[in-house]
């Protein structure tokens, strides 16, 4: 295993260390592994928190700052954090307008979630709100699963809801709104490589050296299929495809465009395959109105990417363009 | 059979638990990676090790208390799925003692069904899901069938083991529908499930304690 | 080799276009492979371009944009860009009032930026300056070497030139500023892995598992040494004591501390690096005025990082924080 | 010695040149694998091909419209530290024909000798900095004497070639002090310069042509 990483024990609360000094803007609740805004709560404002396992930074803690997050929670690398987690950085960002939980689809951070919130209308009374975010495309959404995983939707979701709060909008505006984001956004990605999670020591999965595993979820979960490897072309078509038939997005929709790199995919390579998307995406008439090319959701080390397209219409967009200033995006501001 | 439990008893019992999950700590993990994300045993062994910490912390004197205190803590330091559904597993059982200051073994036999209803209060499993639920309902049951057929608690908590390891090894050829096992759909079939192990386990703890 | 691509000899062009299509408000010379501000030329600005081999992304296309670059020219992989594209980039930008060249000091970059400026000055009668970037302490500066290497200074000085140029400050100024955060900056890099250059097909060195290079250069370079694997903490040490030495940093010193990945390595890492740094720092009363942590000069997919420290006086400061806004780095607007 | 040198001979010569480098362009860039970034094979065969197609698509006439086109295209196609070097070399060769009609042997040297002081101004190599420099200093110098002695330029030529492959087998004990390998230090020791064999082949193709 190569990492730049002290003792595996202690990732987590050392690159929060390395966040607080890197952002003075940002505070940090370290007992509680609290990424959090140095003005938050805003009085009448809603709160919206959000948290998951760590190692997909910059999610969620890059996106804490004006416009998006107002806290997020750390778990362990790949382990959904504790409820405690949720409600401490639900009181702490409780401005008396309301908190929304962004929570992506996994068995754990789901029931968590739920716990904190339960424990927040007991002990705070204050109301609270979730949505659950769940793209992914690659898995079969049925009562036989656990169904789809949240992926890169929750990047665009968090970045306009977060929007939509900073402007005032009340608690149900903002829930109502990223429930929309969610309903009309669709992701699925691809690895080459597996991840390594610190603790174990080891690739979570074995991919042969002219193999991909396609529909991979950022824990490393198996996807839909392990492919030969192929070029860049072939690879957006067979993550695109399933995309679009899924919403379905049709000719003459409008879309923010993102092709996300999963850790240790270079920008170099997330280029061209926006070029393959793009291209894909102009032959069927769907109009790229925004687009985001980078690193945003990743999955440790693992080498890959996923597509997210989200269809939008003049309010998403607007809420899109509205300032945001965190870590990891920022614009207007 | 109408000797009541004493906290001390039960409080051997999750201690012995939290022994054998340190015991057995590679062999979940090693069954979650082969269906999850290969982190069960380190969640329960995490979770086990702050509640025998929070028990040598705290003198609880009943039931309730105990249980509560132990479900309180997996929550607050397991995370995933295995720490809400443990956790809520445990909080139930102490809701069930309340803050009664004696239990007698169809107290403990309540308490048990509650926490059943717990998990899947929590999760929403349901039978043949392949989940911790699949080792658990089937020792719930055995436990009650015992104390109503006037058998002694250790006698009902054997029935229960066994239950539990019948309910354990049935989850190998099951196809998961819940949890992170699920997303393999086909792929889960002819693995055993880590949760209904750490089931099992917890029975077992039960029949080596002085009940 | 795992890579998002397609032919191997097609990765440049096509990046180019998915870089065109992603980001609406730059334009792209194909034909030159030039990036450039779509407000280029303006009136009595310095222009400012720069160049080199791709595979460093985002450096220098993810930095064409209001307050840094006016154009960037694209190299093949790995190979500094020819005269052509410099000249014909230095003619877009030249508003009247001169043109900067940023070159990194490797001998085929000075050489064919150089050979521009001549051609440049006769053809056009354009101003050219030229500064060339040195700050890689692993390489012995010596009349016995080409010289220090230009790494993760180039963008910093490229983000405070730029920002000079965009306050209307005349050619000579901007070179004056431009070589002064050359002079006051030094850095030095560790790869955990080799990179893979797509049209070789292979790592372009071995290393062992446990084994890193110290000192590496951004287009896989040997280093200092080659050593045994090591925690961050070790790594870190390594890294900053050969650059507080050299320039030399002292008790009281303002710097902006740059963490870079190299483009396989994920951002939780580059924090629990930044976390290491800091700390050194701290113990040695330097102070971090501003910090930058993220992947912004790679080597393809290289794991690995380093580090620049940038020896700062208020105006650098200030010409830091004014507002830029280019695909990789965005603030203040 | 006194025959003058054709445009056709000259251009002859370019296309040898040419053709040998592609032959020997995974060996160069092996060689540039050992000490630099491997690629000076193909940035070479990339440059000489393009000038072999420029030279399809223009009929020149002089040998001055002839080297300045073959320089400016190794300068527009080539890139990293040959393009540069092999450009000003073959660019300057050009300048010191001029636009006169004929061109003598000694005009061939003179050439020559102004190509080289066009790399060494470009590029500052001093003797033994394992360059291109150690293989072209001895075959400039070769063919001057060649012609001071009277010879004829083809077996001037032939002398300039050995001078040449002894100037590129002299790089592999050097130290590497200019370019990409003089970042190996001690390490450049003991592999043969590739810009150095690649002048050896330009010097081969020079016998091999018509001169
Ligand atoms: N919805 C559910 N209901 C009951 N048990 C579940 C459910 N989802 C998962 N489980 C149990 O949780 C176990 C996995 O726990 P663990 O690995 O600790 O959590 P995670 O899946 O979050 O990594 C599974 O083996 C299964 O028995
Ligand atoms: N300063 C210099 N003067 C003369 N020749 C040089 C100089 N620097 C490098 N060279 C020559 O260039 C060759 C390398 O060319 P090439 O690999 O094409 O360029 P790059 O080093 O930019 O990749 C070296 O083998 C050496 O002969
Ligand atoms: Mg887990
Ligand atoms: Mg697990
Ligand atoms: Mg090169
Ligand atoms: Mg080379």
């Amino acid at each position: 295993m190569k990492k730049l990483i002290n003792d595996p024990n202690d990732v987590v609360a050392e690159a929060l260390l390395g966040i607080e000094a890197a952002h003075p803007d940002l505070q940090v609740d370290h007992h509680n592994k609290i990424i959090y805004r140095s003005d938050t709560p805003k009085r009448g404002k809603v709160g919206i928190i959000s948290g998951g396992g760590s190692g997909h930074e910059p999610l969620h803690g890059g996106f804490v700052g004006l416009g998006m997050l107002d806290a997020a929670c750390a778990g362990e690398v790949f382990t959904s954090p504790v409820p405690d987690q949720m409600l401490a950085a639900t009181k702490l960002v409780d401005g008396g307008a309301g908190v929304l939980h962004v929570v992506k689809n996994y068995t754990g951070d789901v029931m968590n979630f739920e716990m904190s919130a339960e424990l927040a209308s007991a002990e705070t009374g204050a109301r609270v709100l979730s949505v659950v975010t769940d793209d992914d495309v690659a898995v079969q959404d049925s009562t036989w699963t656990a169904g789809r995983r949240g992926v890169g939707v929750t990047v665009l979701l968090e970045k306009i809801a977060g929007a939509a709060a900073e402007q005032g909008r009340d608690l149900d505006q903002v829930a109502q709104i990223a429930r929309t984001v969610n309903a009309n956004g669709r992701s699925m990605g691809v690895a080459l490589t597996s991840c390594t999670v610190p603790a174990a020591g080891k690739p979570t999965f074995d991919l042969g050296e002219d193999e991909m595993e396609l529909g991979v979820g950022i824990h490393g979960e198996p996807g839909r299929q392990r492919l030969p490897l192929a070029p860049a072309k072939e690879i957006a078509s067979l993550l695109v495809e399933p995309i679009l038939t899924d919403l379905p997005f049709s000719s003459g929709d409008a879309v923010i465009a993102f092709v996300n790199g999963l850790g240790g995919t270079p920008l170099i390579e997330l280029y061209v395959m926006y070029n393959e998307v793009n291209k894909i995406l102009a032959g069927r008439g769907v109009r790229v109105a925004r687009s985001l090319v980078g690193s945003y959701i990743t999955s440790l080390d693992m080498a890959g990417s996923s597509i997210t397209l989200l269809k939008v219409d003049d309010e998403l967009l607007s809420l899109w363009d509205a300032p945001v200033r965190t870590p990891a995006l920022r614009w207007g501001i | 059979m109408d000797e009541n439990v004493t906290t001390a008893v039960l409080e051997e019992w999750v201690r012995t638990f939290a022994t054998l999950i340190e015991q057995n700590r590679d062999y979940l993990t090693e069954l979650d990676a082969a269906i999850g994300d290969a982190d069960h045993g380190s969640n329960m062994d995490r979770g086990m090790k702050a509640a025998v910490a929070a028990l040598d912390d705290a003198a609880l004197t009943t039931a309730g208390a105990l249980f509560t205190k132990v479900g309180m803590t997996l929550v607050s330091t397991v995370g995933g799925a295995s720490g809400p559904l443990f956790g809520t597993f445990f909080l139930r059982m102490g809701a069930s003692f309340g803050d009664s200051d004696t239990a007698s073994p169809r107290d403990f036999a309540a308490a048990l069904r509650a926490g059943l209803g717990g998990v899947v209060a929590r999760g929403k499993a349901e039978p043949g899901d392949k989940t911790m639920y699949d080792a658990l309902a089937p020792a719930v049951d055995a436990l009650d069938l015992a104390l109503e057929a006037q058998s002694q608690l250790a006698t009902g908590l054997k029935a229960a083991r066994d239950a539990a390891a019948t309910g354990r090894d049935a989850t190998t050829p099951m196809l998961a529908r819940k949890g992170r096992a699920s997303y393999l759909g086909e792929r889960s079939v002819g693995h055993q499930d880590p949760g209904a192990t750490t089931v099992a386990l917890l029975l077992e703890a039960a029949t080596e304690s002085s009940f």
